[in-house]
Parts: C-alpha cells; structure tokens; sequence
C-alpha cells in the first residue's frame, strides 16, 4: 500500500495492513518533525509533494525492494501539508518471514525515498524559512 | 512554428518565480534544454537552484527529450521527502 | 524501558514511550508468531523467560547499544506465556535524531536478544512439539 | 562437608528432569562443572543439549566458578526468544 495524505498517519492501521499469517517480521520506520535542525528551532514543516509522480516513483522503489528481497508486505505513507514538531512525516512497514529482509528493505526503500520521488520539505523557523536542500 | 506547454513548479521553484503553473511558448521541436534556458532567461533565479531537474509525464526526463504540446511537464528541485 | 510481559504488547503505548522532541527517526521492529515453521503447521508458541535474568541480559544489551549509537529513547518488551499466530512475540523501539542510528541500534538488540537473552520458545505443532535450537 | 544449592530449570532441561527447582547437595569447594557432572548421572538426557550453560544469581558463570550455598542457580539451555 502506497499513499499520500494530508491526514495524520495512523500507525496502528498500517500496522494491521501488514499483518499476515507468514509474516515473522514487521520493520516500521517512522519519520518524525524534530524540534531541532542545525540548533536552529523549529517552528513547523510544510511538505509538499507532485503526487502523481511521487506515488509512481515510491511504486518503482517499492517494486525494486520487491526483487531485492522476499516482502510479503509493505505500507508507504507519506504525509504533506503542515507538519509540527512530534508529527510523522513518513511510515515505511515491511512484513517478511524473516527480520535480516525486513531491516533490509525498509531501509532501502526509505534511503531511496529521499533521493527520488518529488516531495519537498520547507522548515519554517521563528526567523526565517528554508527549503530543505534546494537552497543556493 | 510555436506550441504552448504548461509548467507545473513546486517547492523553490515555485517561491522563485511566484508561480505554480505557467504556460510557456516553446518551438515545436523543442527539447528539454530549450525549455529550460527560455525558464532561465525570464526567471534568473531559477538558475541558483544546484540540481533542476524536469519530469515529462510524471517521469524524469533527460535535456534532450522532445517535448510535445500535450506534456504535463514539472521542475523538480532537489527533492527532501521523509 | 525494558519489560517481560504476559499481556499483548500494545504498539501504540510502546510508541508514545518513544516519542520525544529529539527524535527525527523512530525505528520498530515486530517479532511475530508465524503460522509455518520449516513447512510444519504451528498451533501455537509457548515462550518462557527467567525473567530476573532476561531483563538484567536485555538492560546489557540496551547499554551497549547506547554507547554505540547516540539513541534517544529505546524500548524493549517481550512477551511470555502462550502466543498464536499473528501476535507480537517481542518489540524493539529506537528513536534518535537520525535513521541510520535508529535502525542499527535496532537491529544490533534484536539479533543480540536471540543471542543471549534466557528467553525460550516451544513450537507446538498438530503433531509434537520442539524446543526451538535446544533439540539434541 | 556438603552444602544444599537449589537449581532452577527452565525450558527443555524442566521437560527433561521433569522438574522446575532441583535442590541438590555438593561439596563446600564445588564449581560449575562439578553440579553439572552430578546432573548429568542423575539426569543423563540432560547431556543431550548441544550447548548447556549455567547462571549463577543471575549471570552467566564460568564452568570453574565457586558455589555457595546462598546462590541462585539455573541452568540455561539455549535461549531461542525474539
């Protein structure tokens, strides 16, 4: 299950989305508004995404972590809109029968996340604001 | 002979030109490129970005990808999901 | 926060233990009770700990985990008594500021914990039953 | 001159034995490996573990370790949690 949403992630029914009966393993990562970026504070986050192209690049990852290792299950949700310190920003589940693939994956597929697929992430401090890596 | 593509902007892109979607006037044998230096000359600021790349069709395209009237085309500034 | 427990391991409670403002990356691993051991059907799992010694073992491992890795927040809860397919036997939480440290430290406390933590696991099966590893 | 230890028996070694404390008597300067050899005649299954390990108050001790009377043992067959 792949998704954006401008809705708060709901762990709890990611988790059940996961679930199956071979599944020994379930490796959540979770991605969550720090309060603290380069000892600047924080004041909120914006995301924004081109959804259409970000949820067919998260399938090609998803697809790929599919060849690399035996998945039985995964959820990607990402979140856009204002996001505050506390919040999750991102959830990647993976369900596998053992835990090397599921640790494996996971990480694959969140490292992957973050070069590729078209979401953008604006910090807005008390004193300024920033797009995340994009700046000159 | 000209054709009018539209532009979506995202991100920095869309803070430096003030726009989310504009609709430019490109040759109909217009590249990628060509589409990007016309973006340049009348948004120079577009040019501090480090990485530009542009999408065709919701897929990453190369500078020398053809571009056609019917191309939903996007800037993707470096990207900063998660 | 470390503990042995004979009640269901409640995600959502494990995942609010871990939140703090620090942490930008929250790591969680599920162990789960699968229906299929080495193509053998499992009825159900049996797990027992000595549990003054699993949880003084799994404080050792936390430790060193924390000197490896700068984690903000760890919890490990594992369950006893008798599980079924599709329950949690044991979670590892981790959040720190970054991913990579919360997905190391994750994995080092899992494969470590089934290393040496006195914990044990009987596999009833439709036809017999096995204590997993200890078997002659 | 012998002491009483008591032994506790997780796992496979109480399916073995048949029993979850074992009290057993050893001589005053006796080690890890001399309970485990008296184990072992009255309990030869227990032999069959590929790898018995022995805690003494909580920890895992070596085969020469001195015990007192005032210890808690327990015999650790191989742990398999997670």
């Amino acid at each position: 299950m792949i998704a954006i949403t401008t809705e708060p992630i709901d762990v709890a029914s990611a988790l059940q989305n996961l679930q199956t009966e071979q599944a020994g393993a379930i490796d959540l990562f979770l991605g969550v508004v720090r309060d603290n970026t380069k000892k600047r504070p924080v004041d909120r986050l914006e995301y924004e995404a081109y959804d259409r192209m970000a949820i067919s690049e998260m399938q090609k990852i998803a697809d790929e972590a599919h060849r690399q290792w035996p998945i039985l299950r995964y959820t990607i949700i990402h979140r856009t809109g204002t996001l505050r310190t506390g919040e999750l920003a991102v959830l990647i589940g993976i369900a596998s029968a053992h835990r090397a693939d599921a640790f494996e994956a996971c990480r694959y597929i969140i490292d992957t996340i973050k070069q590729t697929v078209p979401i953008w992430k604006k910090e807005i401090f008390t004193d300024g604001e920033v797009w995340v890596n994009a700046h000159p | 002979m000209n054709s009018p593509v539209s532009v979506l902007l995202f991100g920095i892109t869309r803070d430096l030109t003030g726009q989310s979607l504009l609709s430019m006037s490109v040759d109909q044998e217009a590249r990628v490129q060509d589409l990007l230096d016309q973006l340049y000359q009348h948004y120079p600021k577009l040019a501090d970005i480090k990485s530009l790349l542009v999408a065709v069709n919701g897929e990453y395209a190369e500078r020398d990808h053809l571009l056609t009237s019917k191309d939903e085309i996007a800037l993707i500034p470096p990207v900063s999901g998660g």
